[in-house]
């Protein structure tokens, strides 16, 4: 087995407050094969969100932050590398996809220019027309019928899967080895989302790209995800293939999940009624998908 | 209330700001007990001890016909915390309703609201009062009314931009549907929502209430002698610079402080109460 | 954002340190400058104000001059005068020239007393009882009186003289012959003889002066070769530039603290006397000022010690004199130095008492000029003086142009105004008769509305009367009268007070012997000397 | 017609009326007002004829939408009637003294900007810092001072105890510089002279400063504002996945949004300095419009009031259209929306 695209081991996160310290991961471990798409999913405020952030290395900015474990990103020790060396990932090896796609493209700059700034990530000389026709291709590969009058408008001019699907052609760009995607899609209605998904899907299979999939959505999960980790409160509970987590969930926390589905379709989020003391049994692992060297 | 208060406390500046305003209302409701020459607020001569620095018993010197300087402040902030309300419970009133009839009946209303308000705006709101001032006589009833005139229009704009985007809620569209009155609609149902901003807005203003009127008084349009007003006496006293130093700075840093004081609360209302800018 | 707000502050910084503060003058150009705070009138037509007379003696020339020190006047444009009754005959000097080269001639005086009397303002008043004037030859001209009008030839001192020829040739816009009579264009240009021409006028910031080379008595070598006459400095401002060496005479109205303040730095102290006083001025047709009693009580309660007090600049100067009646020390009908006015309270209430209104059921307006800020002070006193005896009142600022509006009409007309005032001429008549005479009730200098025929007796007597003795009674009389109905507070004869710098010398200002005796004349630059740094 | 034209055009037309409804406000105040105008502008020694030839003459007679119509058929002459206070025809006055005026507010407006924003930014970007909180109070204090205050403070502090600049006026006698534009900053570099340049540019430095610092915070508060609520939003984090450099992201991501919303007020904030150069004209002696129209104000020199009033509302609305335009063009969205209506 070659080296995977991402490896987590044991990572505690805390943040300092006025008030004292909360932790918000107590440890979580998991991986991302090559071209492998995994999802991380669990409901808001269970830390699925913050391991994104962690993992592109957005949140160690922020003040009050305390990482600890094992962050090794192409067999690369994230922790190690230096402030520009890791910064140099992100948009290149690694890249990110939002939940809202118009919001979070820049309103004052049409989508041209936002192209070329994340093209110059990877080829800093890049020149305006190279740029163009490279962003032209990226979002013919996204299916976007006018490329030349997308990349000419702002993103309050496009609808939102138009935006979903820019940001998709954006985020592989540079061809990144993972991409993480969180939430994706939700802000848009669902027959979109879905359509957008399968998209997303081809495109990653296509690249051979790594995908953490971030989700609360278990229904949009098993259409895209091969591998899932369920994460509740800040701690892993339960791994699995796809369709062994589907046919057969073993954690109550996921038993619940999986009964919340047919409420969810909409999108909404998953609504777990009684929280129950068994939620926080330890994490149970399916076979044949443990962690490389069997950390728990 | 009180948990307002308490967030209002926490926060070093905010706490600040509720000092200064504590301070200032009671120098103005307690001068005369405070101040320790409180006939000095009026048409008194003393000219034994005129123009003397700083010290004792004038902890802010005297100025040129020899009154205290430290009472008169105080007598002044009573003049221009009620300016400052005065003008408010006018201005607010007749603004928010301008604003809420042009923003939620729309149409020519609107239109015909907004441009008088438009003109008022258009004016540099200092160059208005002065010249309501400069052509009326300038008594502390002109004043109020003046620095009325170019006050209300801010309210009118405050609200109608909030009562336009209002207009288009579903509380005021279910509102509609059972039949309320307009009136009912403007007053009950969106005026309650414009509240917390009208009421960020009033705090900066009265701090900017007394700003305008001290301006005013400044430029000789204000209050008239012996009566103490805190912008003709940095007016006097500059002509005295630098050698009486005191009778200009201790009363601009009184309108500092005041100012100051609103503004801070001010701005610790606007985030509490979650209010744009 | 960050770079060009650094790069700003050091432009900034930059700019600063390359500025000169104190650039150097060009050493054969020597320059005056001083302050006035009202815009000077250049129109001399329309001349009445400090300023105005400033621009006028020194852009113009008028046919006489008073006497340096002494009484009377002299020939100046005039060689020579006769007299005959109502008759006044002037010989020109034949080698005077005005600034655009024409020559002097007697057209042009006619013109300018013709122009002045068709425009109706400024001091224009002074030549009512002149019923013609008309060029007898090129050099001579002849004045015809109404009446008997002794102070005619002082009057002249007003009577400044125009280049018809220049005027003519720029007539505005306007109805009749003479169109605007040159308004306009005298608004900004200088048409005189004088020593004197402008060579800017901005009316907000300053009016600039040049020597004439070509003046017909010569200017003196000493005399400043600029002037820069500066308009509505603040006082901390003069104070400042004094102190720091970039201004040179102050205007009369700086207060008197900031004049101690620089006199203790080394300034010195000019002085003018005008024949004139500070006048607290009753409302006589409003009640209860109506009535004498009450006045008097006011004229009694008024604190006269305190007042010169607050005007006393240093050991020896101050602003004023004790006053000792209604007609300043000095002039005809004046009572003795040692009759100085003194505060009675006792004598006040008495009054009060005889007083027909009760005091509890009016309140007094006491206004002062916004323009002057010393008469807050006096406004300040008052009050606490007339509270004192159980008046109440309140202060009105007014500035000056509504000032001379309100008082156009007794109702509108404060009961209590501040006026300084000076006899324009030097001569009593100008200073007394507008203020009392009952014909001429109703403007700045006489908001009491006297209406008193003794009072008119004795002006008119004064005006007429050929001698001086005649005279000194007729004042006399005025001035007993005057006392006894109290129209007016004599709170002090007046003397202007001027702080200068060390690098002036006005020997018009500074040496009684040299002093003309008239407002403003003491600044006329040719007889002024600069001292160097 | 392109679409910022067309927006130009449009406010034009706005402004053009408001200021239609500025003269009306401002004439009919001026005539309704006790004291009589013709008797003010004859001065104390006026005959009652006299007066009433004026009061003829002005139209003082007739009924006030008449005289209004009158002065409007003037105003469209370009003749506003004549100054009491100087004797001059107040075009001629207006024209001496906007110059003057408006390069005070000019500078101030400049600093207000370059000093204001980055402040702002800077205290954005480090929030919750002691910049940040530095930066706040300096702020609010910046605003909480009428501009007098601050000028007499500034003046006591740099010109009397340290004289670093120069305490009244626009620049030294000693300069005697032609007056092409009326800027003296133009003027001296047209004519070449560099120190009556930075003479110029020192005296304007304090007053300028004393205008400028209630903008000043004002700026920084807005702008401070305006990008937290920026800093908050998707894109930012979306660009910071991107790895773009901070300081890219503060300028392209967070300053420009924000600045959509801050410039509004700061044009507001511009268009009061016009206002508030009254206050420190007066306390500098700065030979401008607004110490003109403090004068004329007092004395009640109705012709110049109204002139006055009106130039300097309609500066205020030029301001206004500036700052729209300006907007527009940082906005697409607006400069869109013009397009398709």
């Amino acid at each position: 087995m070659s080296e995977p695209t991402l490896l987590i081991r044991d990572l505690h996160l805390s943040f300092r407050t006025y008030t004292g310290i909360i932790d918000v991961l107590h440890g979580i471990s998991l991986h991302i094969a090559k071209g492998e798409r995994v999802a991380l999913v669990g409901e808001s405020g269970s830390g699925k969100s913050v391991t994104a952030r962690l993992i592109i290395g957005l949140l160690q900015m922020a003040r009050g932050t305390r990482v600890d474990g094992l962050l090794q990103f192409e067999g690369r020790d994230l922790e190690k590398l230096s402030q520009s060396e890791r910064h140099a990932l992100r948009g290149t090896r690694m890249s990110m996809i939002f939940q809202d796609p118009t919001s979070s493209l820049n309103p004052v700059y049409t989508v041209g220019a936002q192209f070329h700034e994340v093209l110059r990530r990877s080829a800093p000389g890049i020149g305006k027309t190279q740029a163009m026709e490279r962003a032209t291709a990226l979002l013919d590969e996204v299916l976007i019928p006018d490329p030349a009058r997308v990349l000419a408008s702002y993103p309050f001019q496009l609808s939102g899967g138009m935006n979903q699907r820019v940001m998709i052609a954006m985020a592989l760009a540079n061809e990144p080895s993972l991409l993480i995607a969180d939430e994706p899609g939700t802000a848009l209605d669902v027959t979109v989302q879905a359509q957008t998904l399968k998209l997303m899907r081809d495109v990653v299979t296509r690249h051979g790209t790594s995908v953490l999939f971030i989700s609360h959505n278990l229904g949009v999960v098993r259409e895209f995800a091969d591998r899932v980790y369920v994460i509740y409160k800040g701690r892993l509970v339960e791994q699995a293939r796809t369709d062994d987590l589907f046919d057969n969930p073993q954690h109550p926390y996921t038993q619940a999940l999986m009964r919340a589905i047919p409420r969810i379709t909409g999108g909404g989020i998953p609504d777990i009624e009684e929280a129950s003391e068994r939620f926080h049994e330890p994490l149970i692992v399916h076979e044949s998908c443990g962690e490389p060297g069997g950390a728990r | 209330m009180t948990r307002t208060l308490a967030i209002l406390l926490r926060n070093p500046l905010s706490a600040l700001g509720v000092l200064l305003i504590t301070l200032v209302v009671l120098a103005a409701v307690f001068a005369d007990v405070i101040a320790p020459f409180p006939d000095h607020r009026g048409a008194v001569v003393d000219f034994a001890n005129f123009n003397k620095a700083p010290g004792w018993p004038y902890l802010f010197g005297t100025d040129l016909v020899g009154r205290d300087l430290f009472s008169r402040i105080l007598y002044a902030y009573r003049i221009s915390l009620f300016l400052g309300v005065v003008v408010l419970a006018v201005a607010v009133p007749v603004g928010v309703t301008i604003g809420l009839a042009a923003g939620y009946l729309g149409g020519w209303t609107e239109s015909i609201l907004m441009r008088v308000t438009d003109v008022f705006l258009s004016i540099p709101p200092l160059v208005l009062a002065m010249s309501i001032m400069g052509l009326l006589e300038p008594t502390l009833f002109n004043g109020m009314l003046a620095v009325t005139a170019m006050w209300w229009p801010w309210y009118t704009r405050l609200v109608y931009n909030l009562a336009r985007g209002e207009r288009e809620e579903g509380y005021v569209l279910a509102a509609e549907v059972i039949g309320s009155s307009r009136l009912h609609i403007m007053f009950r149902e969106i005026l309650p929502n414009c509240v917390p901003a009208i009421l960020t807005k009033m705090t900066l203003d009265l701090g900017f209430v007394i700003l305008i009127a001290s301006s005013l008084s400044f430029l000789g349009l204000g209050v008239q002698p012996p009566t103490p007003d805190l912008g003709s006496m940095v007016a006097e006293g500059a002509k005295y610079l630098p050698d009486s130093w005191w009778l200009t700075v201790f009363p601009g840093l009184a309108i500092l402080v005041a100012v100051f004081g609103f503004n801070l609360l001010g701005d610790a209302l606007r985030e509490i109460l979650g209010v744009d800018e | 954002m960050k770079k060009p707000s650094i790069f700003l502050a050091a432009a900034l910084l930059a700019a600063t340190a390359l500025s000169p503060l104190h650039p150097l003058e060009a050493a054969a150009e020597s320059v005056l400058r001083l302050d006035e705070v009202a815009v000077g009138e250049m129109d001399p037509g329309k001349a009445s104000d400090y300023a105005d007379s400033i621009l006028m003696f020194n852009v113009y020339d008028t046919l006489v001059l008073p006497i340096q020190g002494g009484p009377g006047y002299a020939p100046h444009l005039a060689e020579s005068w006769e007299m005959d009754g109502t008759d006044f005959v002037f010989k020109l000097r034949s080698d005077v020239s005005f600034q655009s080269g024409n020559p002097l001639t007697a057209e042009d005086v006619v013109f300018s007393f013709e122009r002045m009397n068709a425009l109706g303002q400024g001091l224009s008043f002074l030549f009512e009882k002149v019923e013609s004037a008309e060029a007898v030859d090129t050099h001579t001209v002849r004045f015809k009186l109404t009446e008997t009008y002794s102070p005619f030839i002082a009057s002249l001192v007003r009577l400044p003289i125009v280049d018809k020829k220049l005027v003519m040739e720029n007539l505005g816009d306007g109805e009749g012959e003479m169109k605007d009579w040159g308004q306009a264009f005298l608004s900004s240009n200088s048409a005189g003889t004088g020593a004197y021409s402008v060579s800017a006028h901005n009316p907000q910031d300053e009016t600039v002066m040049q020597k004439n080379a070509d003046y017909f008595l010569g200017v003196p070598d000493a005399a400043p070769d600029t002037v820069r006459l500066r308009y509505g400095l603040e006082a901390a401002t003069v104070r400042t530039l004094i102190a720091q060496g970039k201004h040179d005479i102050s205007s009369q109205w700086l207060p008197p603290e900031v004049m101690k303040a620089l006199a203790a730095d080394g300034a010195q102290l000019f002085t003018e006397t005008g024949g004139g006083g500070f006048y607290i001025k009753m409302n006589t047709a409003k009640a209860p000022l109506d009535d004498a009693n009450c006045r008097l009580a006011l004229a009694k309660a008024y604190d006269y010690a305190t007042g010169l007090a607050m005007v006393s600049i240093s050991d020896g100067v101050a602003q004023g004199s004790p006053s000792t009646g209604g007609v300043p020390v000095g002039m005809y009908g004046s009572n003795p130095v040692d009759r100085k006015l003194e505060r009675d309270v006792d004598a006040a209430r008495q009054y009060l008492a005889d007083c027909k209104y009760d005091p509890s059921e009016f309140t007094l307006q006491v206004s002062w000029i916004g323009e002057v800020a010393i008469e807050e002070r006096f406004a300040l006193l008052m009050q606490a003086n007339f509270a004192e005896i159980g008046i109440k009142s309140e202060i009105r600022k007014i500035p000056w142009a509504l000032f001379t509006e309100q008082v156009t009409n007794p109702e509108t007309t404060p009961h209590i105004s501040q006026i300084f005032a000076n006899a324009v001429t030097g001569d009593p008549d100008t200073l007394l008769y507008p203020m009392y005479h009952s014909s001429v009730r109703g403007t700045w200098q006489s908001p009491e509305y006297l209406d008193d025929e003794q009072v008119d007796a004795a002006l008119d007597k004064g005006r007429k009367a050929a001698t001086p003795e005649e005279r000194e009674v007729a004042y006399s009389q005025l001035n007993d009268r005057l006392m006894q109905i109290a129209p007016t507070i004599y709170a002090y004869d007046r003397q202007s007070v001027f702080v200068a710098s060390d690098r002036v010398k006005a020997p018009a200002l500074q040496d009684p012997a040299k002093a003309f005796g008239l407002d403003g004349m003491g600044f006329s630059f040719r007889l002024m000397e600069m001292t160097g740094q | 017609m392109s679409s910022v034209t067309r927006l130009i055009l449009k406010r034009l037309g706005i402004s053009l009326i408001v200021l239609i409804g500025v003269s009306m406000l401002i004439f009919t105040i001026a005539r309704i007002i006790p004291g009589d105008p013709a008797r003010i502008a004859l001065g104390p020694s006026a005959s009652p004829e006299q007066v009433e030839v004026l009061r003829e003459k002005l139209h003082l007679n007739e009924p006030l939408p008449l005289q209004y119509g009158y002065f409007l058929a003037d105003l469209a002459r370009g003749d506003l009637g004549v100054s009491l206070y100087t004797n001059r025809p107040v075009t001629a006055d207006i024209a001496q003294f906007l110059p003057a005026t408006l390069e005070l507010v000019l500078l101030a407006g400049t600093m207000m900007i370059l000093i204001g924003l980055p402040l702002g930014i800077l205290s954005a970007r480090y929030r919750n810092s002691w910049i940040d909180g530095t930066v706040r109070v300096i702020s609010i204090l910046g605003v909480s001072a009428p501009s007098f205050v601050w000028a007499v403070i500034l003046m006591l502090l740099f010109a009397y105890f340290l004289p670093l600049f120069p305490v009244a006026g626009r620049i030294s006698d000693s300069y005697a510089i032609p007056s092409v534009t009326g800027f003296l900053l133009v003027d001296t570099l047209a004519a070449g002279n560099i120190a009556a340049f930075a003479n110029a540019l020192s005296h304007l430095v304090l007053p300028a400063f004393a205008l400028a610092l209630s903008g000043i915070g004002q700026a920084a508060r807005l702008t401070r504002a305006n990008m937290v609520e920026t800093y908050g939003r998707p894109y930012i984090e979306m660009a910071r996945s991107y790895g773009f450099p901070e300081r890219k992201i503060a300028r392209r991501y967070a300053f420009r949004p924000s600045l959509i919303p801050s410039l509004t007020i700061i044009g507001l904030d511009f268009a009061a300095m016009l206002g508030n150069a009254f206050l420190v004209e007066a306390v500098f002696a700065w030979p401008g419009l607004s110490r003109y129209g403090v004068a004329v104000i007092l004395r009640k020199d109705l012709n110049a009031i109204v002139g006055t009033v009106l130039v300097i509302s309609a500066m205020f609305l030029i301001v206004n259209i500036i700052v729209d335009i300006l907007i527009a063009i940082i906005n697409p969205r607006i400069r869109l929306s013009q397009r398709s209506t």
